[in-house]
């Protein structure tokens, strides 16, 4: 008898508990896209505002030139052409950085970059991945990029070996190199594998690190991304 | 003749806004600088009636350079692109008498020179944006 | 005896409870920012980059026509100018008020502003919408922003009365101004007035707009959204 009270009363403590953290994380949720929405403006102001700016005012001086000095207005359109294409290119890349990175695309430049360090590369398994949040793509091409990066800073390896694992779950993406491994006296984790750790500890994934003949990264992401453990 | 200096450190778009503003037949640019400090010197210097002013330039920022104009006599102009948080405020603040759209037309911007050397204050609307000035309203709430 | 385990056990629960929604909401938190990112880049992509294709294809034709044909130089540079206009536009708007406004708050602004601007600003009327979806609201606290910033660029008015009249099952807001009135001669809808009735027409809603001794906006929404008409 005693009992049932005094568990409503907890019962309902966590329910006001349940409440009030919903709506704390409600608001942090919006500040955060909010901040989210001023550090893009931000960007843009830097880069398209002043642009977008210059075509207006070009365009306004080209048609005051036109009739009285032609040459002068051809001038200034060229300008706003030119001014155009590499605002662009800036939304191009800015968009592609916003919009996160395929997999399919980190691999196109993983293999460029490693020709261009003269490391052989040879990939099995399809990059193309199926059924992934585009959150825990985003995560696998970082991880890919970074590892990558580190076997052309430190690894002297002449080769690199990729291969991708779809199984219906979870997605496995192994890198090796032949390289000098990952010097093993001190935990060696720079920015970049502390970097990988974290993000795939956001999708619910793990970083395997092994070194013999070089270095061997096993990188493992569930499917979904899971809420609640 | 209204006498202006200009600052922005963009260089095409000091040289655009100085050649419109130029072909007025009311108006003459006396100086264009490409930061703050040179904008300081410059009105010094010229004593223009007004100073047009971009916000981010290096070594001083427009809204500095509008607050070491405070007590002048002469006029200061910000153009900018976005709002951003606080700005409109501290513009407000510094005593511009306008706050104003880069990307609008040049005879709009001529326009409003005229008619903030009435003695009138312009604010582009667009540009005010209250919810990061001064409270948050999602605290409120 | 009994109740000592049971309330501990309660505590502990509601510890992992905390703690799980903590990490279940700074999950959520997170994939808002990753989504509102990328719902961003994708408005970026639409509205920018076709913009600024048309601005560089449009200089390419005015270089073009400027010897041969002038006056159609001429009125390709004002499309261009137009152009880059209506792309910093939507940009502004993209990254300040895509968060829903509430009526209340845009009428604090459009207080600030009117202020600034030495408009007389007298409302009557709760704004404190009663029943009304937030996507009505939304619609309407844009008509109250774009009708009040047309004051301020256009109509050279002392001062401006807005009525909010609240019934069962619409709401009404009137905005007057006692400036110079919209010049009737052509059809005078720029992209603000006809942005607004677009707007109006999604929410079954209308605008009539009046001119008599300055400017009298009357915008009617019902209260509820009718997915069929
Ligand atoms: N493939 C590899 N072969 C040999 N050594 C490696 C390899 N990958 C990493 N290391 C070693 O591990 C260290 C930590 O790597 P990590 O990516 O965390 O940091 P970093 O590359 O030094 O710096 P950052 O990534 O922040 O630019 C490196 O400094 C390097 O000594
Ligand atoms: N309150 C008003 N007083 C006087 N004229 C007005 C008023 N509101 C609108 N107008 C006239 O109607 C025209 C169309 O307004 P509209 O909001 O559609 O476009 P705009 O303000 O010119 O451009 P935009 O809103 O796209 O920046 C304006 O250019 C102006 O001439
Ligand atoms: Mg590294
Ligand atoms: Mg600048
Ligand atoms: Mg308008």
């Amino acid at each position: 008898v005693i009992l049932l009270p005094f568990n409503m009363y907890n019962r309902y403590k966590q329910e006001i508990l349940e409440g009030q953290l919903e709506d704390a994380n409600q608001k942090i949720s919006q500040l955060m896209v909010i901040e989210e929405r001023q550090r893009i403006a931000r960007d843009l102001h830097d880069t398209l505002g002043q642009k977008l700016s210059l075509i207006g005012l070009k365009s306004d001086l080209a048609k005051k030139l036109l009739t009285v000095k032609p040459e002068k207005a051809t001038k200034e359109i060229n300008d706003i052409q030119q001014t155009a294409r590499t605002a662009l290119n800036e939304v191009r890349e800015l968009v592609s950085d916003m919009r996160g990175i395929k997999l399919i695309d980190e691999v196109k430049r993983v293999r460029q970059i490693l020709a261009a360090a003269e490391i052989d590369f040879q990939i099995e398994g399809d990059s193309n991945l199926k059924d992934t949040p585009l959150l825990v793509e985003n995560v696998l091409s970082m991880c890919l990029k970074e590892a990558v990066n580190n076997i052309i800073k430190h690894s002297q390896a002449t080769s690199c070996h990729v291969v991708i694992n779809q199984y219906p779950n979870e997605v496995s993406i192994t890198i090796q190199d032949n390289g000098m491994g990952i010097p093993d006296k001190q935990s060696p984790k720079g920015h970049g594998l502390q970097g990988m750790e974290e993000r795939l500890e956001f999708v619910n994934g793990s970083l395997k690190i092994e070194t013999n003949e070089g270095t061997k990264l096993t990188v493992q992401v569930p499917k979904v991304i899971q809420v609640t453990k | 003749m209204i006498r202006i200096v200009i600052a922005e450190d963009q260089g095409l778009l000091l040289g655009a806004l100085g050649s419109l503003l130029d072909m007025e037949e009311d108006m003459e640019v006396v100086g264009k600088a490409k930061n703050g400090e040179e904008a300081l010197e410059l009105v010094q210097q010229h004593q223009p009636d007004v100073c047009i002013m971009d916000i981010e330039m290096p070594l001083k920022s427009g809204l500095d350079t509008a607050e070491g104009l405070k007590d002048t006599s002469c006029k200061v102009i910000i153009l900018t692109t976005f709002a951003r948080p606080g700005y409109f405020d501290r513009a407000r603040k510094a005593g511009v008498s306008g706050y104003l759209l880069k990307d609008s037309p040049s005879d709009e911007l001529a326009n409003s020179i005229r008619t903030i050397m009435e003695g009138k204050k312009i604010y582009a609307p667009e540009l005010v944006d209250m919810a990061f000035s001064e409270e948050n309203p999602l605290t409120e709430r």
